[in-house]
């Protein structure tokens, strides 16, 4: 089975995070002061062949811990997929 | 569609299956004429085939073909005894002491960052970065010239941001340093901003190679990325075919990847200095096939590619495809057909892809097949030569000849004290170390001077001398007075060299204009080219090479002439180099050359009077080439503290910039100067504001100036001995007919340091408002 | 003889520059390709500045796996100094040879320009020849130059000393930005405890020839020669 | 009413990604062999207060259009939750 993954790493909560703050800034200043607590990371999506579901997650987390997510500033999310 | 010439059939070949028929509409998409498609015919003896008429219409492409300037472009000089590569090469190249030699090119991407800011002008570097170590020579500094719309306008903030960011990240990751470029603001470029970019490289000059396909059954080789749907002529095709096949928009924006190009930039310059391979040729502008198609002309030879071979990014791409894409970071190498494991081991060690794709013939076709089916077959020479030339009509438009001749209305009061801060607050003056901070100017541990000043100036590794690189162009002085404007590009530039010390050795250019076959844009063409033309002959800078960019209009129609000039100069010792700040206290102030007053295109009557018009001031290359060579003695003897050339905003923005100093030190200096009974007759705005060329702010020792003025007197280049550079964070003290204006150095410092950065707080905000 | 291995990614745009650097105060040195799986000898590792892996995902974050970087642990472990610069400092964060990690800069944009920075940490392999509390003006350019580390980590670093360079603040009148990127503390450089591997932001490969200004960086290269391995040159002392 | 929203913005198929490739390779180095198709984009977090979860949804769909997206280059998708 091929499984499509998506990971959101963020910047972890406390970090300062400048790039959330200059969006917020921005789309303030384009008439949106609606918005708040914008935060900014990155999106990796991903096909991975594993056996099950819980399979494919297990392998993409160990992906994250070693590689995707910084584990000093990032932490990071998954959604599973069937592809 | 049937041919009307009864020549016999010259060549065969095959529609690819699934291929659209070639009707009069679809010739049209490929913005080919009546004319050029009865070339085609002629030539062919029959019916092209799609994937014929796409290579046709990609090398009779105005960028490929230069059917409207070639006939122009042939009355540059280009010979010299520094010459060793003229035009018709990816980049010019001259010869340097020692066995060194530099080559040097300036190419545009306006289009594709009208766009995509930031990758057009990112891939616009990658491009001129292969141009050059396609040539052998490892690129040592970039350049960039750009023009925007005003920054008051959001769509324009956002142009400008993206520019600067693209290039800054491409060269910065390739590892490049920049050493210099220019930025001007103007109504005209609102639609349509100019991104032009240059690199320079150095080689020996036994590493050279010319990228000329030569020996029968030599083997073609696909060199980096992979083929995608990049950049298939956005503009020109609205192929059904394509747009049922794909969802919503076509990928058409060619996205860069730096880190690629470095590696093809070490696996190219050890392919050719391991003697590895005959030739080799970036994918540029029509990627595939005019790289192939050039290298063949060039050999004398034909050449036979298959496409299925060409390894590609997505399944089930056409030939049309796969010739005309414009993916990035790709080249085309030619090699003896025994070297092609080794060649494919070196690649590999840069962790890239080598595949033969195709061969050198003996039978001058440009044939294509796709396993096996030709689908291209057409003479090769013929190809490449055979575009219809143009000589279109010129005439000068009425609006530029009546600015010319207007006068500015004199603003209710003219505060001449006042004038000054306005001036250093335009962007188009003011410092741009908002833009230069983004990209990396001191990698490769070879700046000698940076940007900020004049020229650039880096060593030549391991030897005591260096180059000297700049570009210019002033566009109000061309769209006034396109010859005068022309010559004044290169004066400036020269200037710019000279003020650092070094001789000019050649230049590149780059010209951006309007619609040719509109006959007041073919007028300015013509004339700003006789005017480079005249100024390199005097200046003895033969022409290396350039790029002709043509139809940049804007809703509001044509932009400005901007013919950039890209120079390179030689700096015999590199521990001669002069700066263009002051830099000591005591020191007296010498302004070199002779002031007129004129104020035709000044900055001041554009900035202060809101007045674009006037005659510039006419180029004395005579009094431009003695000054070059006062400069080159005086630095050579070690004369020179500082030298400035006064250019935009004239002497007051010149003595002002060389004293407020770099950004980077603590405060200016001080300085007093007298300027009365320097020029007389001449009034006191023309004499601080003016802009005539052939003039120089310098500062010398007080034990040197006996030395200078009398080097200056052999030279014949006027000296106005004008006063001294006062204590650090003094103030700017000039006298002229019995007035004394006084401004603060660090008021100056602010208004010239923060007026971009004050514009630019939120760069990224509305990119799609004021489009 | 000292030997100096300066490493080369792909990707690493300061590798000539590092070695030139290294070169000029008279010792030997040789790069080192990410491939091999040893430091053929060398007594002191360079990690140049540049973008290894094109910097894609995170600056350092995929050179850190090379295979040479095992290679790299096992002589930081032996007590061998170690030193990045820029690109090389974010690789040793990111193989924790080095505590904390270096983002974004807080400015967003890619930053260029001379910095002033205070020598504060003298007692490692790479600064030896500094008076303490010494400023030097060296050039900067990353875009990832943003020191961030947990609070405790921070105050370890402070107690113990291992802040190598400090970034100095701005005067009124001078323009000059203090810290270039955000870093906590304006942090320019630290060291791991003993001092022998060392991260630094600014470049001092570029300004240590006479010839192109004042050499203000030439310092790290000329303790570095004057480093010496701490027990087995007891026997054979150099001249 | 204030809605969570979560946006990923990716490069546009068809469009190179090197980040994707790059770490593609990578992971495939770190003993990932199975991992494929990765690409790369940004995630984006925000609150915005909105009197409907439609209305929450248009009017982030608003800002990607106009800030958070580039149309030339991107495409992006949402997710509205309850914060
Ligand atoms: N786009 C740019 N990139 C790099 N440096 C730039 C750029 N624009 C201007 N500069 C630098 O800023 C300084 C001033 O530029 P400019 O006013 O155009 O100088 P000049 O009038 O002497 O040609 C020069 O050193 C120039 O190289
Ligand atoms: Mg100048």
């Amino acid at each position: 089975m091929s499984y499509r993954v998506q990971v959101r790493v963020m910047p972890r909560g406390g970090l300062l995070d400048p790039q959330g703050q200059a969006v917020e800034h921005a789309l303030s200043a384009l008439g949106f002061p609606d918005a708040s607590a914008v935060r900014v990371g990155r999106a990796i999506e991903l096909e991975v062949a594993a056996e099950s579901r819980r399979e494919a997650e297990a392998r993409v987390r160990q992906m994250c811990d070693k590689l995707l997510a910084n584990p000093v500033t990032e932490d990071y999310l998954l959604e599973v997929g069937e592809s | 569609m049937t041919s009307s010439t009864a020549a016999a059939v010259v060549t065969a070949a095959s529609p690819f299956p699934g291929e659209r028929p070639v009707t009069d509409a679809v010739v049209r998409e490929h913005n080919l004429n009546e004319v050029e498609y009865g070339r085609i015919l002629e030539l062919l003896g029959r019916t092209p085939t799609l994937t014929e008429l796409g290579v046709f219409s990609a090398l009779w492409s105005e960028h490929c073909s230069y059917k409207h300037s070639k006939p122009v472009l042939q009355t540059f000089p280009t010979a010299g005894p520094q010459v060793v590569q003229g035009p018709g090469e990816n980049a010019g190249v001259l010869r340097l002491p020692d066995g060194w030699a530099v080559a040097f090119k300036i190419e545009s991407h306006n289009h594709p960052s009208a766009v995509e800011p930031y990758q057009g002008a990112a891939t616009g570097v990658g491009g001129i970065l292969r141009d050059v170590f396609t040539m052998g020579a490892r690129p040592v500094a970039v350049l960039n010239s750009l023009r925007f719309g005003p920054l008051d306008q959001p769509r324009n903030r956002y142009l400008f941001a993206g520019v600067v960011r693209g290039v800054g990240d491409y060269g910065n990751c390739v590892g490049i340093p920049t050493l210099g470029g220019e930025v001007g603001f103007a109504p005209g470029y609102t639609g349509n901003p100019l991104v032009n970019a240059m690199c320079v490289g150095l080689l020996r000059e036994s590493d050279l190679i010319r990228a000329a396909a030569h020996g029968v059954g030599n083997v073609l080789l696909c060199v980096g990325a992979r083929t995608g749907r990049d950049g298939i002529h956005g503009a020109s095709f609205a192929s059904e075919e394509l747009s049922e096949r794909s969802e919503a928009r076509r990928p058409q924006v060619q996205v860069g990847d730096p880190f690629t190009e470095k590696l093809l930039l070490e696996a190219s310059l050890e392919l050719i200095t391991s003697g590895l391979i005959v030739a080799i040729q970036d994918m540029g502008a029509a990627g595939l096939t005019s790289s192939s198609a050039e290298m063949a002309a060039r050999g004398g030879v034909g050449v036979e590619i298959d496409t299925g071979l060409v390894p590609t990014r997505e399944a089930g791409m056409t030939p049309y495809e796969i010739l005309l894409s414009e993916s990035q970071e790709r080249m085309l190498v030619v090699a003896e057909p025994y070297r092609v494991e080794e060649i494919q081991r070196v690649c590999a060690k840069w962790e890239l892809g080598a595949e033969p794709i195709g061969h050198v013939t003996d039978d001058g076709i440009f044939r294509v097949r796709h396993h096996g089916l030709v689908v291209a077959a057409i003479p090769g020479q013929r190809l490449v030569d055979d575009c219809p030339i143009y000589q279109p009509a010129a005439r000068e438009g009425e609006d530029a000849r009546a600015r010319r001749t207007a006068k500015p209305q004199r603003p209710a009061r003219t505060d001449l004290q006042g004038a000054l801060e306005l001036l250093l607050d335009s962007p188009n003056l003011a410092s741009k170390r908002w833009v230069y901070e983004q990209y990396d100017s001191t990698v490769q541990a070879s700046t000698v001077l940076g940007p900020g000043g004049d020229a650039g100036v880096l060593q030549v590794p391991g030897t005591a001398f260096g180059l000297a690189v700049t570009v210019d162009c002033n566009n109000r002085l061309v769209a006034l007075d396109p010859y005068e404007g022309g010559k004044a590009a290169v004066a400036e530039a020269a200037r710019n060299i000279a003020c650092t010390g070094a001789v000019p050795l050649g230049i590149t250019d780059c010209l951006n204009f309007g619609n040719p076959e509109k006959p007041e844009v073919f007028f300015q063409f013509r004339e700003a080219c006789r005017g480079i033309a005249d100024a390199c002959r005097a200046f003895d800078t033969p022409v290396t090479g350039g790029n002709v960019s043509f139809y940049n209009e804007s809703p509001a129609g044509a932009v400005d002439p901007t013919p950039t000039i890209g120079m390179v100069g030689l700096l015999a010792r590199v521990a001669d180099r002069v700066p263009s700040h002051f830099s000591t206290p005591g020191d007296e102030i010498l302004l070199l050359g002779a002031t007129r007053g004129g104020l035709g295109g000044s900055a001041y009557w554009t900035e202060v009077f809101d007045f674009i018009g006037g005659s510039p001031a006419p180029v004395d290359l005579a009094a431009e080439r003695s000054l070059q060579r006062l400069l080159a003695s005086a630095a050579g003897r070690g004369l020179l503290r500082s030298a400035h050339d006064a250019s935009e905003g004239g002497l007051a923005v010149a003595l002002a910039e060389a004293a407020m100093g770099d950004a980077y030190v603590e405060s200016g200096f001080g300085a007093v100067a007298d300027l009365g009974a320097y020029a007389d007759g001449v009034p006191a705005e023309a004499i601080l504001y003016g802009e005539d060329g052939a003039r120089v702010v310098t500062s010398a020792a007080p034990s040197n100036v006996d030395a200078l003025v009398s080097l200056a007197g052999e030279h014949g280049v006027p000296v106005h001995r004008a006063g001294r550079v006062g204590e650090r964070g003094g103030a700017l003290e000039l006298r002229l007919g019995g007035r004394l204006f006084t401004w603060s150095i660090g008021a100056l410092r602010r208004i010239y340091y923060t007026a971009i950065p004050r514009r630019m707080r939120h760069p990224d905000v509305d990119r799609s408002a004021g489009a | 003889m000292l030997t100096v291995a300066v490493v080369r990614f792909p990707g690493s745009n300061c590798d000539v520059d590092a070695l030139r650097a290294v070169e000029r105060v008279g010792v030997m040195a040789q790069f080192v390709w990410h491939r091999d799986t040893s430091l053929h000898g060398a007594d002191i590792v360079i990690l140049p500045g540049g973008f290894s892996y094109g910097d894609y995902l995170r600056s350092g974050a995929i050179a850190r796996f090379s295979p040479v970087m095992q290679a790299v642990q096992r002589h930081a472990a032996d007590g061998g100094p170690v030193l990045g610069i820029c690109n090389g400092f974010q690789i040793l964060c990111e193989a924790h040879l080095l505590p904390g990690a270096l983002l974004r800069n807080a400015g967003l944009a890619f930053v260029s320009k001379p910095v002033d920075v205070v020598v504060e940490r003298t007692a490692t392999a790479f600064t030896s020849v500094f008076e303490p509390g010494v400023r030097l003006r060296l050039p900067v350019a990353h875009g990832d130059g943003r020191f961030v580390a947990a609070e405790d980590t921070l105050r370890m670093l402070e107690a113990e000393g291992r802040v190598v360079l400090r970034y100095v603040p701005a005067t009124e009148e001078s323009p000059l930005q203090p810290n270039p990127n955000g870093s906590a503390n304006h942090i320019a450089g630290i060291s791991n405890a003993t001092g022998t591997v060392v991260g630094l932001m600014p470049h001092p490969e570029r300004v240590a020839d006479p010839l192109l200004g004042v050499p203000d960086g030439l310092g790290f290269f000329t303790s570095l020669a004057a480093w010496r391995p701490p027990v087995s040159t007891l026997s054979t002392p150099n001249p």
